[in-house]
């Protein structure tokens, strides 16, 4: 165990802007991706089911 | 003032439709400013040196790659032609043209300078006039170049006559605005500069889409 | 009242045609006929204004139309060889941005009743790359409707239509003359529209 | 090749089949993140030791280098599914592809990103014309530049053809690059500054680094597999097989 | 081989027709150059330090504004269609049209180089090395670029995109060439640099026609 | 003798057609008709190998077309919407780079005769830039004199043509399928050339 307290962990040892800079960026990056494209996939899913409903609705009509 | 924001409007539609288009600028401009340290050679003190000098032609060049596209894509599909015969007045459309233009290749420039000058290795206060200069500058360009993409529009060798005419005129510019950031680096402070390049494009403003509009009339002829 | 007195014009070394007279009233067309390269789209760029005539003059209600620029682009429509319609926005948005152009609003009612009109209904989202020739000149078509002009000017407008398209815009034509419009076209065929005088270049 | 083995690759191949294959293994994949990561992220910050040297400034490293190395070879694996693509005439070979570029791009971007983070503090400059730097770049402007392709070209089987042959002239260009950049640093002077480490600190990093590349090389599979299933809903949007699923249904 | 030649003279007789083609990749060359000293300053040691690095990129940039237009005007107005479906190997008619390119714009560059190589202040030796790496070099870029142009034909974005895909694939070229002139410069011999050079060459050769023609088949289809 | 298959044509996520058959014989012609954008441009491009049907198979003479190109392109003539020439060149060049670009000779006399035909007399040396549309569409047909081939493919040949050149047209196409030619032609009006199937899309 390298650290004393959390104040510690935080600090790293004066290289916070750093270290926490590039870990947090990954993080939010790696975090926002799979968001990003779940709501691709929703948006799609979203128009098809759209669609779907759009071609019921003019087989109702027929 | 309708037709204008209209203009603007439809055209950042259009860059955002063709997707590419509109990042691509930006890119150019990066891909450049990379190129230079490659033929030139990694030392740190001499990038430092050209740094200014690099990113302006960068920007330059950059802004000048989309200035073909200004009018040709309205001018080839005829939508041009209706702008001439339409009730609004020509300048104005042609204004917002140009503000289009900027929004799409010169803003950018300005807010991705300081990550470019960071590789260079410029202080913050070198970063700072950097922006300003090229706040100044970019609209300058847009202004300038408008009267060159329609002075060259439908012409064959379009591409290059363009940047043909329109380079000498960017000189001012150039000089102005690289010297901004050299003169501030150097420590003699970048005000005057600044104010010469101010001036310049009040000047611009006020004459560049009237010659914009009348060579537009030529080429529709 | 579109009248022309002794127009000549002169392209490169070449001189189209010399001395011509026209004159189109309300509720009157003109068909302008020739082979191909007499002048046709010559002579309508001459009327719109688009290119400047070696001699004579065009008047629109006896007035010169060099010194009534803005008025007569009001009230006049040229529609050319080019679509000036954008590939990559709607048929919607083409619409809307043309009325822009003008200075004009475009109330979406309005914009959608000549679309359905033009056959485009259910296209109205589609960008315009997606259509086919002949749908696409059915976009530029539609601004005969959403713009009221009293002259329209029309380049070969039955280009690229099919049959039903063709029946469709001579309805349309007959109607804007009924209405008290006037009409100047081209075409190489025969048209499909009553009265008209021909002028033969 | 055996007839039927081939029939079978080419189910597999089809959008059709892959769509719930994939939805089957995405979560799987995220699982298989979560214990790289967690692990990776226990050993970087309590038990490797601080550097004599760099302090704690080097726990960069253990981010670093996996992004480093995933830029590189999702470019390579992007480039295997578009010359696959090209050869056979497989659909998913290209969607495939399209998924993978966003994330490799992405990898180019952090390695760029928390190597400058390092660089401040350790070179005192945010940025150095150091080989691998540059030619990281150039690989990030490779990406860049097949998305930029694919999002410029509507007709998506015209769009995957042409980032294949773009990936396979890049993958072509990319020792090229490296090397040729390497070779104008060195004969100019680098400025690069070495690493010194402990051999007892070599396996501890060792270690970090390996679980946090099996960490992002799993979350790379899993993320690419979504944006896989995305792609091929709207490719795909107007066959039967889609207006049948689940999700389209309720 | 007839055809080969065909489109060599075909391509080399319309650029003279529209006339401002043939000169200006020239220009763009002198200029791009010139407006470097004007965005740094007249330093003499400084400007012959970077003169190698700035000659390369500007090569590389007045290359990179002709390619745009190797396929377009063919894609336009349906000659490419035609050649597509020509008996001849399409890959024959690409490399023909690659040569047109290189003669165009290639060629003029090399011969250029020396005069304002002399602008920089370099010696003899480094002047010839300088045209011989362009000489290398330039043929190398006119195919690299093929291939960005035919990916790119007929998209929007074109020009700008053009730049973005090609840019990166210039880099080795860039460094080579401009290594050699340094290294003949610090005493170190270009022959190193040369070679590889040369080495990239043939292998452009041999790849990039193919991947051109079937980038154009693609962009056809 | 040109068979087709089975033939289905898919663009962007539409299908145009599917399941298409046809065949043309020595002096047989064919007509493919349909509404704007009902795939006859794209029936075409699949015909003369430019894209590949995603469904169905073309054979000429009772061989598929993928596996013999080359035999196959040089029998075969394709002019499309596009114009294939070039503005600064003249006409007389113009013939010359096309006949060079299928690896022919062509010598002057041919075509010169050529172009007397189309009524281009007088025009040999005039870069076809300040030729009329129609002048320019002649221009390119002037190949169907010059390139002996036995299938013609001709999209929309009549556009932008006066009365005059139609009918000269249609009596060289005649003369064509009389020597034993095929051609499949597309037009929105109707035909004036004898015999001839129409395919409806
Ligand atoms: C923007 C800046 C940087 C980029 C693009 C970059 C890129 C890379 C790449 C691509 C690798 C993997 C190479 C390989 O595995 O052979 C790597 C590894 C590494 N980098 Fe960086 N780097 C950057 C900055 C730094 C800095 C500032 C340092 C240290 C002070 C550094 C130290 C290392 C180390 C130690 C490795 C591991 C080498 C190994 O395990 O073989 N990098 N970097
Ligand atoms: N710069 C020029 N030099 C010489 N002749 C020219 C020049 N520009 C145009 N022309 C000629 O002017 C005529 C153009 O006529 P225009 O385009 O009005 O013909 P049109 O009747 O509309 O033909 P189409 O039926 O093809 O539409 C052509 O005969 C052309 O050769
Ligand atoms: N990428 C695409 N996505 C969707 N539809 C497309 C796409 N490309 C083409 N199409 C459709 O394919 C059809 C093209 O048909 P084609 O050009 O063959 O028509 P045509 O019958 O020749 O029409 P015309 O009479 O106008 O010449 C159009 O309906 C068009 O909307
Ligand atoms: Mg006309
Ligand atoms: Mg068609």
């Amino acid at each position: 165990m390298n650290w004393g307290s959390p104040a510690e962990f935080f600090a790293m040892g004066g290289y916070a802007l750093y270290v926490w800079g590039s870990f947090g960026v990954c993080a939010v990056a790696l975090v926002m991706e799979p968001i990003l494209v779940s709501k691709r996939q929703s948006g799609v899913l979203k128009s098809l089911r759209r669609a779907k409903l759009a071609d019921e609705l003019d087989e109702e009509n027929k | 003032m309708n037709a204008i924001l209209a203009i603007i409007r439809r055209d950042l539609l259009l860059a955002m439709r063709r997707k590419s288009e509109v990042l691509t600028a930006v890119f150019f401009f990066v891909i450049v400013t990379s190129l230079f340290p490659l033929g030139i050679g990694p030392e740190s003190a001499l990038l430092k040196k050209i740094a200014p000098g690099v990113l302006w032609v960068a920007a330059l060049l950059a802004t000048m790659l989309g200035l073909q596209r200004m009018f040709a894509p309205d001018h080839h599909d005829g939508t041009l032609e209706q702008m001439l015969l339409s009730p609004t007045p020509l300048g104005l459309l042609v204004g917002g043209k140009i503000a289009a233009h900027w929004l799409l290749s010169g803003l950018p420039l300005v807010l991705l300078a300081p990550v470019l000058g960071l590789q260079f290795d410029l202080d913050a206060g070198a970063l700072g006039v950097l922006m300003l200069a090229l706040l100044l500058g970019t609209p300058l360009l847009s202004l300038i170049g408008a009267i060159g993409a329609a002075l060259t529009l439908g012409l064959r060798g379009g591409g290059v006559l363009l940047s043909l005419l329109v380079l000498p005129l960017y000189v001012p510019a150039l000089i102005f605005g690289a010297g901004a950031v050299e003169a501030h680096v150097s420590g003699l402070g970048a005000g005057g500069h600044l104010s010469l390049l101010a001036a310049l494009l009040a000047l611009a403003i006020f004459f560049a889409p009237w010659a914009t509009t009348a060579a537009l009339r030529i080429a529709l002829e | 009242m579109l009248t022309a007195h002794g127009l000549t014009c002169v392209r490169g070394e070449r001189r189209l045609f010399a001395g011509l007279d026209l004159a189109v009233g309300p509720g009157e067309w003109l068909h302008v006929r020739g082979e191909n390269g007499a002048g046709k789209t010559s002579l309508l760029r001459l009327l719109v204004g688009l290119m400047m005539p070696a001699e004579g003059e065009i008047r629109w209600d006896g007035t010169p139309v060099a010194k009534l620029t803005d008025e007569y682009r009001r009230q006049m429509l040229f529609l050319g060889h080019h679509g000036a319609v954008k590939e990559e926005l709607t048929t919607l948005e083409n619409l809307h941005f043309a009325a822009a152009l003008d200075g004009a609003e475009l109330p979406e009612r309005e914009a959608l009743a000549a679309l359905h009109r033009f056959g485009l209904r259910g296209r109205e989202e589609l960008p315009v790359r997606f259509l086919s020739a002949g749908q696409k000149r059915r976009v530029l078509l539609a601004r005969l409707v959403t713009r009221k002009a009293k002259l329209w000017v029309l380049d070969e407008p039955f280009t690229a239509l099919d049959v039903k398209a063709v029946d469709m815009l001579s309805a349309l034509i007959g109607e804007h003359l009924a209405a008290g419009g006037m009409a100047v076209l081209t075409s190489h065929q025969a048209m499909p529209i009553a009265g008209g005088r021909v002028l033969q270049l | 090749m055996n007839e039927n083995k081939l029939v079978h690759w080419f189910k597999y191949a089809s959008p059709q089949s892959f769509y719930p294959l994939a939805g089957k293994m995405i979560p799987w994949f995220w699982a298989l993140t979560a214990v790289f990561g967690i692990a990776g992220l226990w050993i970087s910050f309590f038990v490797a030791p601080t550097d004599a040297q760099q302090g704690e400034g080097y726990r960069i490293i253990f981010i670093h280098v996996p992004t480093s190395w995933m830029s590189m070879f999702i470019y390579i694996v992007l480039a295997c599914w578009a010359g696959l693509g090209l050869a056979l005439n497989t659909r998913l070979s290209g969607m495939m592809a399209q998924a993978l570029a966003p994330t490799g791009a992405l990898m180019a971007f952090l390695s760029l990103w928390t190597g400058a983070f390092w660089g401040k503090p350790m070179w005192g400059t945010w940025w150095v014309w150091d080989a691998r730097l540059t030619s990281e770049l150039i690989l990030l402007f490779l990406y860049l530049g097949f998305i930029a392709l694919q999002a410029a070209i509507d007709d998506p089987r015209r769009a995957d053809k042409a980032g294949a042959i773009l990936a396979l002239v890049g993958v072509v260009n990319v020792p090229i690059i490296y090397f040729s950049v390497k070779w104008w640093n060195t004969l100019h002077q680098g400025s690069s500054v070495s690493m010194t480490k402990s051999p007892s600190m070599a396996t501890t990093m060792l270690w970090g680094m390996l679980l946090m590349a099996l960490c992002f090389w799993m979350y790379s599979i899993a993320v690419a597999l979504m944006r896989v299933r995305a792609i091929i809903l709207e490719r795909e949007a107007h066959t039967e097989w889609v207006k049948l699923l689940d999700e389209v249904k309720s």
